[in-house]
């Protein structure tokens, strides 16, 4: 028998498939919880199906009204956001908004918050028995609400017990979002790898602030707020980094990801998967250009397997 | 979308028009509705900048009027025909017209003039059985903007300036209490507001329109992210008539016009 | 007697002077520690005079390499530098580049730095007697060397220690460069003012990290750099004004500096003075031309004296 | 200094020539030295980039050659003539052509042709005792540029490109060594080598230098932040003789130009 000659080459295959612990994406893409709604806002501009999975904005158990306006404003190659998470609710979530998702080939993480570890609990409880949740994201570092957020993600035992309580309410992959507003990352890391989570996500929003010179007054109602956008990659970066070089969890990797060589900056740092946040604001279509863009980088740079990227920054010995 | 520049003219003063083209960008334009644009393709200034839609020009081009006040409008000012500019839109909710109107009043405050040239437009295109008057302040004569074009349509229009530089000294409240007593004896019934200022203007002209029942649609500001819908950063203080309470609704996508009476000014 | 009438109202007079403890500036505006080096290469382009203060390039007691190649790269709105405090020594910054400083009617604050704290100690010691330095800056919070710098600014004991062993060697004003790398800096600007110190500089750099996804090696050699420039300016409002409530010393405040107006913001904040940085790199005249800014903002706003701004953002009771 | 865009031309590929105009920017501007642009107002791209003097046309006027190959030279590439271009220098050292030169060996790679056309102009102008050789390579036909400069000037030049497009195929280190073997019996007293290109190609050129005993000129490159020697951003490692260990020094300041032998590689 004769092997047939093909004349033109075929298109190369790559594979953007990844897994964060047991959740499986088509590519490593996604969004970032609070920049992406509830996906219909962005289902105007391309099909969902073409990310690998998306956020959605921060559940609780009740809806919150969120913060006062004004709540954002710009800064340098960034911008400052305290949203205060307002959300329908975890319980409107699932029967107005998570259906309309049931239409896409996606994975479906959600965001999850509380002001006590019962409400954690509860809020994943619900999603658990949810159709069509893939996985579920405990923000333990949101820097505009009072209770819950932060003050959890700022400390080790607290991010123990919270995201400990919430592995045990839910069978769901289990991220832990922890806070870049802390000394070193690593211990927290440990800790939420010790609570048994599928996966990290970092980073959340660095805080800060701004006040308006000419009437003197912050910026923002809520005086602080949280930082994203390019201004806050090289630290988010560095902290994927130094936590892949010491904890074995998989990594969701974001911050200031606004096209796919960033997004391909993070996979070399560390990132198995990213999430695209702010971009979506400046570029309706950023998530879904980056899928193309990292297509593209693995065709020109031969990989076969985004997987094989992951974590492969070049460190001179 | 990837516009292009047709013209960009600095009208006076820090006053501009500006008309882009691009393969349907103004077939679903109503008046009131608004795009996002991208100033400069960096990352700073990073948003986009709301701008409301001044005129239809055609399917595939329309006309902003806007003003230069900070880096991202001085950048705006600097395009040139030819330069290619990245816009999102028509967004938001725009103005409706109900179709009990027969008085629309029209009220701009300075460069809140900029959609309702396209309402009045919009108005006599499409609505014969309705009246349009205009009530147009501004700080000074240079802050009347528009004031051709509506004459152009044939807009009666009520103007004033707040230094008395051009036409009557006062502020735009003044001129519409004057109509309203010269006008409203014989009957308010199908009067309807539709307003674009500052804050300040607005809850002054909506005081008007309560006492008067007069309903009343005002376009808002607010500083936006996303301008569709995803990020929850424009919100505003509305009265949830059901609940009998305020909640925040989005001025972008709920927006940007407000039934007056329920906003928590 | 009648009183004469001035016709033409005389210039508005407006005091800028500030004291940050007893240093005393004839203007709030001072220049970042390794971004003016000693003070000559801008010499060249105006009259330091001008100036409140200058702060030199960090020293240490014996002359040092630093770090190797790339040191720098450009972030968005930012810079990442790892120079590794390369400077020539206390003991030639004394003979060798402290009597140019001697021409100008400006003060002068040595940043230092060491591996222990008996190196603090002595490089505070040879600078107390040295003619024409006016304050020691203690920089606790560099993220580009091993020991020393960070490791003794996020460790709440250390940072007593070396405080109040320069505190102890010098009479001069001691200002206290906290790292902004911490969970709270408020507990280390608290222990500060135990150790005695007359001011805070507030904020180094944050650590960050950039990766070249063609090379897919790190941009700068040491892999980890200080992040600076606008993009961390809403970081540093942020960490002035929680301090500023919550001490009571003086704050030099710095990061991301490019214009009067961002000057303004950081004393609103709670800054008495402020330092200009990276935004020397991008204007040689940056720090001359806030000098006027600021004057100008005053005389525009009625503001007679400089010091009534200091910690007036207005909070919305 | 505030310099006035007089021409920006790109002539072909990704190379451009931006001609500004600015008081006295070219008094001052010894061959090697460089300038740092700001390519635009805000803080994205926030640093000014090198680009060396390419050519003074006047004591008010300078040239530039450039090559567009990342965001703040893509940016450099969309000035217009009258626009405005923030501009520091001349800084750096310069190439200095001792009193002992007789031949002046220039080299250049691709782009770092730019240095060494103002270089030759000015061997020629102030040195009629030195004779100027120029040793152009670069990827390709496109690549080897400023020919037309250097033959208006008379300089003899050899040229080899790496694919074979135009002249010889090779590279530069191959035409110096065969202008070597051909002259160099005579001796070599007198000559000097001044080269500016990429890092392994000026490595190469002082193999044969060291080889052949002729001292050698590098201009070399490096991230910089500041420019004027303020940063300590941008040091290269190179032998101090005194000491007889490698030191940091400052491309900006101590450079761009060293004495190769010393160059750390
Ligand atoms: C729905 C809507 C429609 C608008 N239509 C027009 C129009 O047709 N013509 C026109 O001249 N202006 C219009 N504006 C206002 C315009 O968006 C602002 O003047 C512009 O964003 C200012 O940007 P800047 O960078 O020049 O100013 P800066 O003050 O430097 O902007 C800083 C930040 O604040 C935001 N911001 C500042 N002022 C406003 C404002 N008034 N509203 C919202 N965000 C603001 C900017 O978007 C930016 O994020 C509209 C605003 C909204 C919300
Ligand atoms: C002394 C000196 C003289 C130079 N003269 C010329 C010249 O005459 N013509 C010319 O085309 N180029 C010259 N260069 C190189 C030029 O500075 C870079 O090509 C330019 O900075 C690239 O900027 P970018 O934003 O387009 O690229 P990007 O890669 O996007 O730049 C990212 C960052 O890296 C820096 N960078 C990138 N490449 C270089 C480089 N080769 N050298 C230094 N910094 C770099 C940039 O300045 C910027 O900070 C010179 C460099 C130096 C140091
Ligand atoms: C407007 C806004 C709202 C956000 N809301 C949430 C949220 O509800 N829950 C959460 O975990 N993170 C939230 N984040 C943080 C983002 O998910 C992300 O971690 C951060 O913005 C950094 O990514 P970026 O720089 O790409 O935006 C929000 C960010 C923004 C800008
Ligand atoms: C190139 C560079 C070198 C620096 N060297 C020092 C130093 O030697 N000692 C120190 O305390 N801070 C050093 N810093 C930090 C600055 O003094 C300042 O705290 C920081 O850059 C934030 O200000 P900026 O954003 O205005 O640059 C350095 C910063 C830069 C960019
Ligand atoms: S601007 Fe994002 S929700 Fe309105
Ligand atoms: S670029 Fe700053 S010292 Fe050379």
């Amino acid at each position: 028998m004769t092997k047939r000659k093909t004349t033109t080459p075929p298109e190369k295959q790559v594979s953007l498939a990844v897994e964060l612990g047991p959740l499986k994406m088509k590519n490593p893409v996604c969004t970032a919880s609070g920049t992406f709604g509830y996906g219909e806002e962005y289902s105007r501009y391309y099909d969902l199906s073409k990310l690998g999975a998306i956020t959605v904005k921060g559940l609780s158990l009740k809806p919150l009204q969120g913060n006062p306006p004004p709540r954002i404003c710009e800064t340098p190659s960034g911008m400052l956001n305290a949203i205060g998470l307002q959300n329908v609710g975890v319980d409107e979530f699932i029967h107005k908004k998570l259906p309309f998702l049931h239409r896409y080939d996606i994975k479906v993480v959600a965001n999850i918050f509380g002001n006590t570890i019962e409400e954690y609990e509860a809020v994943a409880a619900r999603l658990d028995r949810a159709a069509g949740v893939h996985a579920i994201e405990v923000n333990i570092s949101c820097p505009n609400v009072k209770k819950g957020g932060m003050a959890f993600g700022t400390d080790l035992d607290s991010t123990y017990d919270v995201l400990k309580a919430v592995r045990g309410a839910t069978g769901l992959p289990v991220l832990a979002k922890l806070s870049p507003n802390v000394t070193d990352v690593v211990p927290f890391a440990v800790k939420a790898a010790e609570a048994g989570v599928d996966g990290l996500s970092l980073i959340n929003t660095l805080l800060g602030m701004s006040i308006n010179v000419k009437t003197r007054k912050p910026r923002i109602a809520n005086i602080t707020g949280g930082l994203s956008g390019p201004a806050i990659r090289p630290v988010a970066i560095r902290i994927v980094y130094q936590v892949h070089r010491a904890v074995g969890l998989p990594i969701l990797g974001m911050g200031g990801i606004i096209n796919s060589d960033d997004a391909i900056e993070f996979i070399l740092a560390g990132a198995t998967a990213v999430s695209v946040g702010t971009a979506n604001f400046v570029n309706p279509t950023a998530a879904s250009d980056i899928v193309d863009g990292i297509k593209k980088y693995m065709i020109e740079n031969d990989i076969a397997d985004i997987r094989q990227l992951v974590g492969k920054v070049d460190i001179p010995a | 979308m990837q516009a292009t520049v047709t013209s960009n003219e600095n009208i006076f003063g820090s006053y501009f028009h500006l008309e882009v083209a691009a393969k349907g960008i103004g077939r679903k334009a109503g008046p009131g509705t608004f795009y996002m644009l991208k100033v400069a393709s960096g990352t700073d200034p990073l948003l986009r900048r709301p701008i409301s839609l001044h005129r239809v020009v055609s399917d595939d081009a329309v006309r902003f009027l806007y003003k230069s006040v900070g880096r991202g409008t001085n950048i705006l000012g600097r395009l040139v025909p030819g330069d290619s500019l990245d816009i999102i839109g028509p967004l938001g909710n725009g103005f409706k017209v109900g179709k009990s109107v027969k008085l629309a009043m029209l009220v701009a405050g300075g460069i809140g003039v900029a959609p309702l040239l396209g309402l009045a437009e919009h108005i006599m295109k499409t609505r014969t059985d309705v009246t349009v008057v205009a009530f147009i302040g501004g700080r000074s004569e240079e802050d009347l903007l528009a004031i051709q074009e509506f004459r152009e349509l044939g807009v009666r229009m009520y103007l004033c300036t707040e230094d008395g530089s051009l036409a009557r000294c006062g502020i735009v409240t003044d001129t519409i209490e004057e109509y309203i007593k010269r006008y409203a004896p014989s009957g308010t019934k199908g009067w309807e507001m539709f307003s674009c200022g500052p804050k300040g203007m607005l809850r002054g002209v909506d005081a008007i329109a309560s006492m008067h029942k007069i309903k009343h649609h005002a376009s808002l500001e607010a500083n936006m992210a996303c301008g569709v819908g995803a990020c929850m950063g424009c919100v505003v203080s509305i009265l949830d008539r059901k609940a009998g309470v305020p909640v925040y609704k989005k001025v972008c996508d709920d927006g940007p016009v407000f039934d007056a009476e329920d906003v928590v000014w």
